[in-house]
């Protein structure tokens, strides 16, 4: 599943472009920080409120006051600032940042997404999940495409409780990216290794295959 | 202006059992320590308190939750506490969980006078479900209100006398929005200064949404994930 | 009438409580802030973003980036802070503000405020007068009782388009002062010199008026 | 991200007749007096301008109204302009007055991504007809919708070339939130600074809202009340 993750991870970072603002989710998103290439110069947003998330710090530069989204330490970068939750907020559902990335549990042809709650499972809540698939300009799920059970999570319909409705705009997986378009669901690349037969097994949501990938 | 106060016990002594209560921070960073131990201590019951999360099972709000004096929950996330999970499977906690930027506005908006807004937050979800769904320029919104709480507790860097208060870093999450939301608001910070010697520029919450302000000592300021950089 | 606006003003001062924070209006209510004893601490919100007004600069002082709402360039106290329009009207319509003193053109035995607008004259705009009657904790209004004509301001009803319904607590005026009370408009003092029956006279509204006043 | 522009033509040029621009200041305090200039001097017409006042007759918004570049006008207080009134009674200048409060909360609601919120801002006034009524725990508000441009113009003091805003005293007013209210925002300043020179803590807009940095120079900064204390 390592490889599998870093397909996924290595095609994700390609999403990023020079002069992006961008958050990245908790848990796997957050592994991307670290490959975006020197040269394209982002700021990365964490919901606690702070643009312009840094690396993490030396064992002496830790601070309890500066932490991202997912509780860890960090630092600041130069240009960062840091604001309340309520103008995080507004940055977020009022269109100013860029991209989005999150992981996914399930996600339908139509572009809904699942990834906060598992019925049956321990509570946990949404966080700041809900507002920013409806409100970042862009939004890139990624996850892998099938569960441990080899059961797509690629769906018709998702059977989690959604946090949104026809809301990812990307979405990247082991297997292959797809593009939400009015048309429905589209497959744009396969990874590596992967054919055209094996990822239609493993998925149950119907795609359309453009004439290069047939 | 008698806003400074030396002990927390008179104020947190007023705290009747049934009250609600907004709480700042983020996971346990920039939570007011002192405010919530001295809840705990008191064993104030039946609380409604609002904050994005609840603490974890020793510290910040799970300390109030181990002395079972919360009744209701309204937080984001609680993914954190085992004990969050066993009294809500209990039936002994009522939680309302809220997408933590509606909550921000909801905080904001209380304390603003505005009485509800719409957002897309949540449109399609579970937390749609009840509420009132409106179209603007062809796109569904629904209508959340905002929250005033009797009281609210906060946590800043700095204070001046008449309460005006800076944040430090991410700890200011949401210290400012819970600050104007609370019908009393107390403030606990880690330096009081002089009138005058923040500058006017600087001050993140004007000193008119705090009736008191406490300076804590020995901030405990616990890290829930300490993440360093891997070194070769 | 210059008699009768020292009345006004030395009257209203009294409204001023040691630890309010209190919104002069622009005019003169302005002229308030002057007449606050020493030992009374106040810190004056201007609506343009400014909680701590000081005294008017010396010349050599003035700044151009720092006015009242009078657009009047004024100094900051010490404990002063500045702030957004947003965040001022968040102070004001949350309920922060403790007191608010107008000027008023038409107050109505219910509480009707009128006091931005005339007809046929030229359009001004309300400022930030609506938003002040209905957030501000107290509401009182000072005004001359009768117009150039000799014409009651204290009417029935206004005739003059609104800017707040039932919203003032207290009105001021050379000749008395009133609370408004679930009950109706209450006369609560008279000034010096007046006759309840001069005032009854000079006053179109309804008012009780309590028996040590009778 | 190239924010920083040397010159105000290239951005200013695109600006089509008939855009909607909100523009930061509180009368002549703050206001965006190069991007004003350029405007002017460029002659774009039909424009929609959101501002919390119109400037004086030959200064600020008030030189747009002199080129009768402004089709409607939004604002809370126009009182200083009698090439208003006269533009406004000759039907050449569309008016909607907003109380200064609402107009700011419209600003910032449309920033934020809420379409709209409810006030008890205008009940029973003129402000209120046509605007749907609702009651909150037995109190009646009017719902007031959010605003957003084509453009935002905003004076700041300092910037950096991120973005980031720092403003100075008063001239602080509409200008952040405006900044969050348009498309595309060009803020110009007093003075740029390096990446970085600017104190997180101390930043009141993110350069996240700002598409276009401009360092102005010689500014006029215009009084429009002289005064000052009379001494003995």
């Amino acid at each position: 599943m390592s490889n599998g993750r870093d397909k996924i991870l290595s095609r994700a970072v390609k999403e990023i472009e020079d002069g992006m603002c961008v958050n990245l989710g908790i848990g796997m998103p957050t592994l991307i920080a670290d490959m975006i290439p020197a040269d394209v110069n982002v700021m990365l947003q964490s919901e606690n409120g702070l643009l312009g998330i840094g690396s993490y710090p030396d064992a002496d530069d830790v601070d309890p006051d500066l932490i991202n989204a997912g509780k860890e330490t960090v630092t600041a970068k130069s240009g960062a600032s840091f604001f309340d939750s309520a103008e995080s907020f507004a940055m977020i559902r009022g269109g100013h940042i860029d991209l989005a990335i999150l992981g996914g549990m399930e996600v339908s042809e139509s572009g809904d997404l699942a990834n906060w709650m598992i019925p049956g499972k321990m509570i946990k809540g949404m966080g700041g999940a809900m507002d920013l698939v409806q409100g970042a300009k862009k939004i890139v799920v990624i996850m892998d495409h099938v569960n441990k059970h080899g059961e797509s999570k690629v769906k018709k319909n998702c059977t989690l409780p959604l946090t949104g409705e026809a809301v990812v705009h990307i979405l990247i997986t082991d297997m292959a990216v797809f593009e939400f378009t009015e048309q429905g669901m589209k497959l744009i690349e396969l990874q590596d290794g992967v054919t055209l037969e094996e990822l239609r097994n493993a998925t149950e949501a119907t795609f359309i295959v453009p004439e290069q990938l047939q | 202006m008698r806003k400074v106060i030396t002990s927390l016990e008179e104020v947190v002594k007023q705290i009747q059992d049934g009250s609600s209560i907004v709480v700042g921070g983020f996971g346990l960073c920039g939570i007011p320590e002192h405010l919530i131990m001295k809840l705990q201590e008191q064993g104030t019951k039946d609380l409604t308190i609002y904050s994005n999360n609840c603490g974890v099972d020793e510290w910040g709000l799970g300390l109030l939750l181990q002395n079972k004096q919360i009744k209701k929950m309204v937080a984001s996330y609680v993914g954190e506490n085992k004990l969050f999970e066993k009294q809500f499977l209990n039936g002994e906690l009522e939680v309302e969980l809220v997408p933590q930027g509606t909550l921000a506005e909801r905080l904001r908006a209380g304390g603003a006078g505005i009485p509800a807004f719409y957002t897309s937050t949540g449109v399609g979800t579970e937390v749609a479900t009840g509420k009132e769904h409106k179209e603007f320029n062809g796109k569904t919104f629904i209508m959340e209100e905002g929250i005033v709480a009797d009281y609210a507790f906060v946590k800043a860097w700095k204070a001046d006398p008449f309460g005006n208060l800076v944040y430090r870093k991410t700890a200011r999450n949401f210290n400012p929005v819970v600050a104007t939301a609370g019908k009393i608001t107390i403030a606990e910070v880690e330096e009081l200064v002089g009138i005058g010697e923040i500058e006017p520029d600087e001050i993140h919450t004007p000193g008119v949404y705090v009736q008191h302000v406490f300076a804590g000592k020995d901030y405990e300021k616990r890290i829930e994930r300490l993440t360093t950089s891997k070194k070769a």
